[in-house]
């Protein structure tokens, strides 16, 4: 008669499965509304659509790192943006090698940017990226091991608070300021752009297309579950722990600052993942997106969506960036960062806990008298950590 | 077991519904018949270029309204499509994809920074449109899409550099850029050609900085310190919008006078000076294809319409502005040559067509899909324009390819049959770089 | 974070009454002339004290005199300036160590104000707390063996808090919140616990438990280190008593032999 | 500008001296071609002028360089327009009757420059030492060796110290490098010139011939090597300097944020903006100044000041009453919606004002430098410093010493017990949160005259100025101080080894290396902080 044994909480929630269930149906509806239908009938969605909504998609999945580490762990990055950039660069390098002799000067191996430069011979950091696994480890390790590297650093020496997101913006500046030298090898303000093919395939094709739509919801879907698994583990409770109260972790023995650093990798790695799956759907990569503003605005995404609710961050992304394209067009172009920033004062008001945040609540309060302990803790995001 | 299964039922009901609505609101509202002819502008309207690119989507409606008031084009009413890519480079991509596949525009302006061109390039080939891209730029570059109306650096670096040799007796050199691919590439060829010149190495100094540096006190001193060596010393400046207001301020405040150390810009017109004081500044240098001050009818009646327009009668223009003015009457006479809008008819139209340029000659589309223009040099005036101290006799063609660069020497750009190839390699005779 | 408590910050030293001293081998813990500085304040000033095995140990002293101090030196939160800090029979140098390793060796601690993770349930406040694996990749697959449910459940049998086992902590009241954290103490398994001021803010009556609670504690083997200011409470445990001033022990002994100190009666009791 | 209408004494000049080179052209001779409007016959007739010694020649030139002559009429003559447009003949300063439709005669560079040194040798013989100093130093640049009889002349006969030097000088640098030179005096060029000790004689001493005699370049290699060595010296100091003068834009900068951020824990990312309207409040003043009262524009800026601290004080009480107040204790809750007003203030003014750069003028006695041994000095940044100085002692004095700042330290150290004093904290907050932003406009002010006033004015200050305040410790003032002059510094010194990017990335890389060290700063607060 063990009474500890209550029901763990599920892996998936309402939320969770309604959240996986628009997915799963926009994995089938959109390329099957694309390829299948004809170009001017009313349920047609178009290419540069699909490519859209792809590029919202991994824009989720960087929401949804950033949400793991900050609506969990406490930890506000606000340099998120480089581990998303460095993914990105990583299969940017991989694209750029798959132009070969395409390039204007048709060199076999130098991408267009050196021979412009007059670089003689491809720096060794290019080598290995014209492999497809070889690129795609990079995705994940470029990040993780940079997010490694500081975050032993910063969580061993207990920086925290202000001045943890402070110094991350430090790095993803410091980044930025690298990466747009011409000197370093990564194309400076240019970037790297005009990719052609991606295994094979024309990046440009409407296929391709859909399969990058299609890949960025399945890893959307995969990084959901897996910062779901993460969260409710015992190792995700330790998480929560720390966001609360740190010291009592430690006092509990808890290395805090292991636990910080697995989650920080991991969440440097999705956002790797996210970065990988963008460029080839935008087509470019360039050093902005290391500015440390990119990287505020992911925090805008989660908290618009709600700190601390996985689904909340990753609508909140999708949201905003479709603000961001509905108001960007038309009569109302020049007035759209008035909307933008409208938004974000009216949430902080209005919707402190954001839209899934608010709605957990006035759920929880209709339900009040059931008591279902099933249902997700509205985590109660503390300040500043 | 039960409430399980409605719960899943009802979760998967709800994102059914969910997709759909998602792919409804973002898919395009279906086109009505097309009255007009769109013509999209893609200039940003907020982040950082917006200082730059706000006037250049003012001169297209400003021209859209013009030529409405002549009755449009093949008889229908021109429309300008507005959006603003907020100097984001990715944006650009996304906005181009929409203004062609969701607008149906029939042709873009737009872009001003090199990497947004070359953020919505695959955009314009792979939906087959067409490009003006109005400012001056680093060349290396033809597109069957794009059509370049701003300057190749043979169309405003050299002559500027030659201007100072053969004027100013200029034997050392200070090239100070700001990172980014313009500035590289410029810098090279102008070294390249310095050289060729005889310049020695150790009279160039070349100096990069990040976008929006705004501390220039080290720059400066050092640019004072090199030009001390007993040589006549000039900058040759290709800092990047932002970042030349400081960079003048501190030269006026170091004490630098033209007479002693001239500038000479590439990306300073009319619309930096109105933000600064230039008193300090005068005689200072930039070469461009246009200044306001250009004394033609052409450009008189221009700015008497264009600050009626923009109810502004301070307002100054600019290159930028003319290359906008060309493109945009380039592209008229094309279509109506063509007699219609659709890219395919109208890209091998533009070749060849000549418009009057304000300066009071004409400018033609070449084969390279670049313009050829008069190199004009100006000196800072005290009043922010520009006294224009040396204008070439001739109209002079772009190379977009410079054959002051390694790699691209042998490659030339003809769009005619039967070349048809923006990268021609002369000395292997394939389209296509360098080869194999 | 509420780890930020109040630094408490001594004026001057004191001659120091010396406190009993065990050998080191024999004291469970052992501290000698342990001095610490806070920008010239002397927090602690030659503290020296021993804890036997199986011991518990009431402290009481005014504000300022070094309680959490010196328990901050105990579990590695602050580092002595000078002085010796030794437990298990003197194998274990703690001014060596960090938190993390002291909690390891077995020394739990219990703050000032109650500080229990607000958002997870009573129960998984004890689950966080309960003895066993405490790296982070393991505890991602880790799942909970039904000797730890029994553990568990023994607790909140304890601790009295079964019936709130699904709610918030930070939904606790006060003196739950105490006892959740003492609980999680227990869960800990410690050789050795140090409780800051356990009943502040408690009725008489959650008074007169928690004293239970803490002998019951001690009954079954741990250690106890317990800082109070409430005399009933400590007269209810019944133990030894070292009363802390400015830094060093004033006096020791049974609770009566203390407090009819006149040093005592002056810096602390009153007249 | 650089010459009056001193009448010049054609006695004073040696006749003597000028003869062998004006004989053939004529005062006439340079009017005609000054007609043709080339810039090659206009530097050939100034330099005809420059030796003519004729009185109109120096109205003629001065003409020139303030824009005044001017040429017309068939064939075309050259005239001086006088007062109120009227065309003067350039000799007899007549007016003309029949006066042409008329043009002024362009002006380059080249000619600039020809200008000086004929002005300069005009006015060598001006009774003004002023002048003539100003004409020795003109004559030195222009190294025209043309002015070397005259120099001789006036050189004999000068006695005031100060000119006399100059002349030598002037001498000295046209001897120099100048062929057919005996060696004794190119070697006692070279000593005067050597004695300056700056980067101009460097210049100069490398100027010597190649072909001159082992001699000569022995002494010109010496002075070259001590004052190289000297410069060197001087050069590290300058570059601290520099970086005092960084730090104190940092702190301006900064400052105000050490306030909103740092006191009462806001993160306030529309900091940046605050900083920007006071720049665009300095605009708007001087608009005014411009069009109303011209003769008060060097004042612009001092009024400026105040009205920018309460304009930017009034919209930071607003925002704060508006929206901050709802957020305290939720700092993260404060960057999203300052985020969020940030982009709103930026896109107001850009609406306002137009996206492009706004003309901000700098007042004449913040324009030039002056030189402290090889230390050069620009009025502006030295201003800044003192200015930068002044704001944070004055802030600092606030805190301290009023009842205001009394109440705003009891807020934030503990905002119930403050309370229940009877201080109405609301009202506190709003004066804090005013403040901070009245401080970040009075930046502002200063900002203007050495930036872009445009609507991304701010966006380029906010990185920096959170850097400063965080590594200089949040809560504490002095550790803004220090974090801004040390990081200013630090910019400074590094930049001539790694280069202005790779010097700024070192730069962030040392922060966050030194953050793990002092995870609160330098000056962190003990106990008590915004995080509490």
């Amino acid at each position: 008669m063990s009474t500890s044994e209550t029901r763990p909480p599920a892996l998936l929630t309402t939320s969770g499965l309604v959240f996986l269930g628009v997915l799963g149906a926009a994995v089938v509806l959109v390329p099957a509304l694309n390829l299948l239908t004809a170009p001017d009938s009313a349920l047609h969605v178009p290419t540069y659509v699909v490519s859209l909504l792809g590029k919202y998609l991994t824009y989720a999945l960087l929401a949804l790192s950033v949400d793991l580490i900050w609506g969990y762990v406490g930890i506000l990055s606000l340099g998120h943006g480089a581990f998303f950039a460095l993914g990105g660069y990583a299969m940017g390098m991989y694209l750029m090698r798959q132009i070969g002799p395409r390039g204007v000067y048709g060199d076999p191996v130098l991408p267009d940017f050196m021979v412009f430069l007059n670089w003689k011979e491809l720096p060794w950091f290019w080598y290995g990226f014209d492999l497809f696994p070889f690129a795609a480890l990079m995705v994940l390790l470029a990040p993780g091991i940079l997010a490694l590297v500081f975050g032993w650093f910063a969580f061993r020496s207990r920086v925290t608070g202000v001045y943890l997101s402070i110094i991350t913006q430090a790095m993803t500046f410091a980044l930025l300021l690298a990466f747009f030298r011409n000197d370093m090898g990564f194309g400076g303000n240019n970037g790297l752009t005009d990719f052609k093919d991606i295994l094979g395939f024309n990046i440009q094709a409407d296929g391709t297309r859909v399969v990058l739509f299609v890949l960025s919801a399945v890893a959307l879907g995969l990084g959901y579950v897996l910062c779901r698994f993460l969260v409710r583990s015992h190792f995700g409770k330790v998480l929560v722990a720390i966001r609360d109260a740190e010291t009592r972790v430690r006092f509990t023995g808890y290395r805090a600052e292991n636990y910080k650093l697995v989650a920080f990798v991991v969440s440097a790695m999705l956002a790797g993942i996210a970065g990988a799956l963008y460029v080839p759907q935008v087509g470019i990569i360039n050093p902005s997106e290391f500015s440390p503003a990119n990287s505020i605005e992911i925090i805008v995404w989660v908290a618009v969506g709600g700190r601390g609710t996985l689904v909340g961050a990753a609508l909140g992304a999708v949201l905003v960036n479709y603000a961001k394209t509905y108001f960007t067009s038309g009569l109302l172009a020049p007035y759209w960062l008035f909307m933008l920033g409208g938004l974000f004062v009216a949430v902080t008001l209005f919707l402190p806990k954001g839209i899934v945040g608010t709605f957990y609540d006035w759920r929880a309060r209709r339900r009040a008298s059931d008591d279902i302990p099933g249902a997700e803790p509205a985590a109660a995001p503390k300040p500043a950590e | 077991m039960l409430n399980l299964f409605t719960q899943a039922r009802r979760a998967a009901g709800r994102a059914a519904v969910g997709a759909a609505t998602l792919a409804l609101a973002a898919a395009s509202v279906p086109a009505h018949a097309q009255e007009t002819i769109k013509v999209g502008v893609l200039h940003s309207l907020s982040g950082t270029m917006a200082i730059s690119e706000t006037t250049l989507k003012d001169t297209v409606l400003f021209m859209v309204q013009e030529q409405n008031a002549k009755g449009g084009v093949l008889g229908k009413k021109l429309e300008a499509v507005v959006v603003d890519p907020a100097s984001n480079w990715p944006l650009f991509a996304e906005k181009a994809r929409e203004l062609i596949e969701k607008e149906k525009v029939a042709v873009v302006f737009g872009c001003w920074t090199s990497v947004s061109r070359k953020s919505v390039l695959p955009v314009f080939k792979e939906l087959n449109s067409i490009l003006f891209y109005p400012v001056q730029y680093e060349g290396e570059e033809s597109e069957r899409n794009v059509f370049y109306t701003g300057a190749a650096p043979n169309q405003q670096a050299i002559p500027a550099v030659d201007y100072l040799m053969e004027n100013e007796g200029v034997k050392r050199w200070v090239l100070a850029g700001t990172d980014y691919v313009y500035p590289r590439t410029t810098n090279k060829i102008l070294e390249a050609y310095l050289k060729s010149k005889g310049v020695a190495a150790e009279d160039i100094m070349i100096n990069y900085t990040p976008f929006g540096h705004s501390d220039w006190q080290t720059i400066v001193a050092d640019i004072k310190k090199f030009g001390s060596a007993g040589k006549k010393t000039a900058v040759v400046s290709t800092i990047n919008g932002d970042a030349n207001v400081p960079f003048y301020k501190e030269l006026g405040n170091q004490g630098i006078k033209a007479t002693d150390i001239p500038v000479v810009a590439f990306s300073v017109g009319e619309e930096e000076l109105a933000g600064i004081d230039t008193k300090p500044l005068v005689g200072h240098l930039a070469a461009w294809n246009y200044f306001q001050s250009v004394d033609t009818p052409e450009n008189e009646e221009f700015i008497k319409k264009w600050r009626g327009y923009i109810k502004n009668d301070k307002r100054v223009t600019n290159d930028p502005m003319e290359a906008t003015v060309i493109g945009f009457e380039m592209w008229v006479k094309a279509v109506e040559k063509a007699g219609t809008t659709e890219p395919d008819k109208v890209i091998p139209a533009l070749i060849g067509v000549s418009v009057p340029n304000l300066s009071g000659g004409f400018s033609t589309m070449m084969p390279n899909h670049h313009i050829t223009k008069p190199v004009l040099i100006g000196e800072i005036k005290d009043d922010g324009q520009f006294d224009i101290v040396e204008q070439t006799p001739g109209l002079i063609v772009a190379e977009e390819w410079s054959p002051y660069l390694e790699g691209s020497k042998d490659l030339i750009a003809d769009w005619r049959s039967p070349l048809n190839c923006g990268n021609f390699n002369v000395k292997t005779g394939k389209c296509g770089g360098a080869g194999q | 974070m509420s780890d930020t408590e109040t630094l408490v910050r001594d004026i001057e030293p004191d001659d120091g009454l010396g406190a009993a001293k065990k050998t080191l081998t024999e004291a469970l813990l052992y501290l000698n002339a342990v001095t610490v500085t806070f920008d010239g304040f002397r927090a602690l000033n030659e503290l020296s004290f021993t804890v036997d095995p199986g011991e518990m140990r009431a402290i009481i002293g005014p504000n300022g005199a070094g309680k959490t101090t010196m328990m901050d030196v105990i579990t590695g939160k602050t580092r002595p300036d000078k002085g010796d800090v030794f437990f298990n029979g003197g194998t274990t140098d703690l001014t060596r160590l960090d938190e993390t390793e002291i909690a390891t060796l077995g020394i739990g601690r219990k703050f000032q104000k109650p500080t229990v993770f607000e958002s997870h349930t009573v129960l998984d406040n004890l689950r966080l707390a309960l003895k066993g694996q405490r790296s982070a990749l393991p505890n991602i697959f880790r799942r909970e063996t039904a000797a730890e449910r029994e553990c568990i459940d023994a607790i909140f049998e304890t601790i009295r808090l079964t019936e709130h086992r699904d709610r918030l902590g930070g939904a606790l009241s006060h003196g739950q919140k105490q006892w959740l954290e003492i609980g999680m103490l227990l869960a800990q398994d410690p050789k050795l616990l140090l409780v800051d001021e356990p009943v502040a803010g408690m009725t008489d009556a959650e008074t007169a438990q928690t004293a239970e609670l803490l002998r019951e504690i001690n009954a079954n083997g741990h250690s106890v280190v317990v800082v109070e200011h409430d005399m009933t409470f400590v007269r209810d445990l019944g133990v030894r008593v070292m009363c802390l001033h400015e830094g060093s022990v004033l006096a020791e002994g049974t609770l009566d032999q203390v407090s009819a100190n006149e040093r005592v009666i002056e810096v602390y009791l009153g007249r | 500008m650089l010459l009056a209408l001193a009448v010049l004494s054609a006695a004073a000049l040696s006749a003597a001296a000028l003869a062998g080179r004006a004989e053939a052209q004529d005062v006439g001779g340079a009017l005609a071609q000054l007609a043709t409007n080339k810039y090659d016959d206009t530097e050939a007739a100034l330099s005809v002028l420059a030796l003519s010694g004729d009185p109109a020649a120096v109205g003629i030139v001065s003409a020139l360089a303030e824009g005044r002559l001017v040429f017309g009429g068939t064939p075309p003559r050259v005239f001086i327009q006088g007062e109120g447009g009227a065309l003067l003949d350039p000799l007899t300063r007549q007016p003309v009757a029949d006066a042409p439709a008329v043009k002024p005669v362009r002006v380059n560079n080249r000619v600039r420059r020809a200008i000086e040194a004929a002005s300069g040798a005009l006015s060598l013989v001006s009774p003004d030492p002023a002048k003539r100093l100003e004409a020795a130093q003109a004559v030195g640049r222009s190294r025209d060796v043309a002015a070397l009889p005259a120099l001789d002349a006036v050189l004999a006969k000068e006695t005031d110290p100060k000119v006399k030097s100059a002349l030598a000088l002037a001498r000295a640098s046209i001897v120099i490098g100048q062929a057919g030179v005996s060696e004794a005096d190119r070697i006692a060029a070279i000593e005067v010139v050597g004695a300056q000790g700056n980067q101009d004689a460097l210049a100069l001493l490398r100027s010597v011939p190649a072909d001159a005699s082992p001699a000569v370049k022995d002494a010109a290699a010496a002075a070259i090597a001590g004052i190289e060595r000297n410069l060197a010296l001087w050069g590290a100091a300058q570059n601290v300097w520099y970086g005092l003068s960084l730090g104190s834009v940092l702190l301006l900068a900064a400052i105000g944020l050490a306030i909103t951020f740092g006191v009462m824990g806001v993160i306030n990312m529309a900091h940046g903006e605050m900083v920007m309207l006071g720049a665009y409040t300095t605009f708007v003043v001087q608009e005014l100044i411009r069009t109303h009262n011209p003769g008060l524009f060097d004042w612009s800026l001092i009024i400026a000041i105040p009205l920018a601290f309460l304009f930017t004080g009034l919209i930071g009480v607003i925002i704060e009453r508006t929206v901050i107040r709802f957020l305290y204790g939720r700092a993260l809750e404060t960057l999203l919606a300052t985020w969020g007003i940030s982009l709103i203030l930026q896109q107001a003014i850009r609406t306002l004002f137009g996206p492009t750069n706004r003309e901000v003028g700098a007042p004449s006695w913040m324009s030039g430098s002056f030189e402290i041994g090889q230390l050069s000095i620009t009025y502006g940044r030295l201003w800044i410093i003192v200015f930068a100085l002044l704001v944070f002692v004055a802030l600092l004095a606030v805190l301290r010493l009023t009842r205001i700042g009394l109440e705003m330290r009891a807020v934030t150290q503990n905002r119930r017990m403050a309370a229940s004093m009877g201080i109405r904290t609301n009202w506190v907050d709003a004066m804090t949160f005013g403040l901070g932003s009245g401080i970040a406009g009075m930046a502002g002010v200063a900002l203007s005259q050495i930036d872009n006033v445009s609507p991304n004015l701010g966006q380029s200050y906010i990185i920096d100025s959170f850097l400063v305040v965080v590594f200089g410790g949040v809560g504490n003032l002095w550790g803004t101080l220090v974090g801004a002059m040390s990081l200013g510094v630090a910019n400074k010194l590094l930049e001539p080894y790694a280069g202005a990017v790779l010097g700024k990335i070192a730069l962030l890389v040392i922060v966050i290396l030194f953050i793990q060290k002092r995870p609160r700063g330098l000056f962190a607060l003990k106990g008590r902080s915004i995080e509490a």
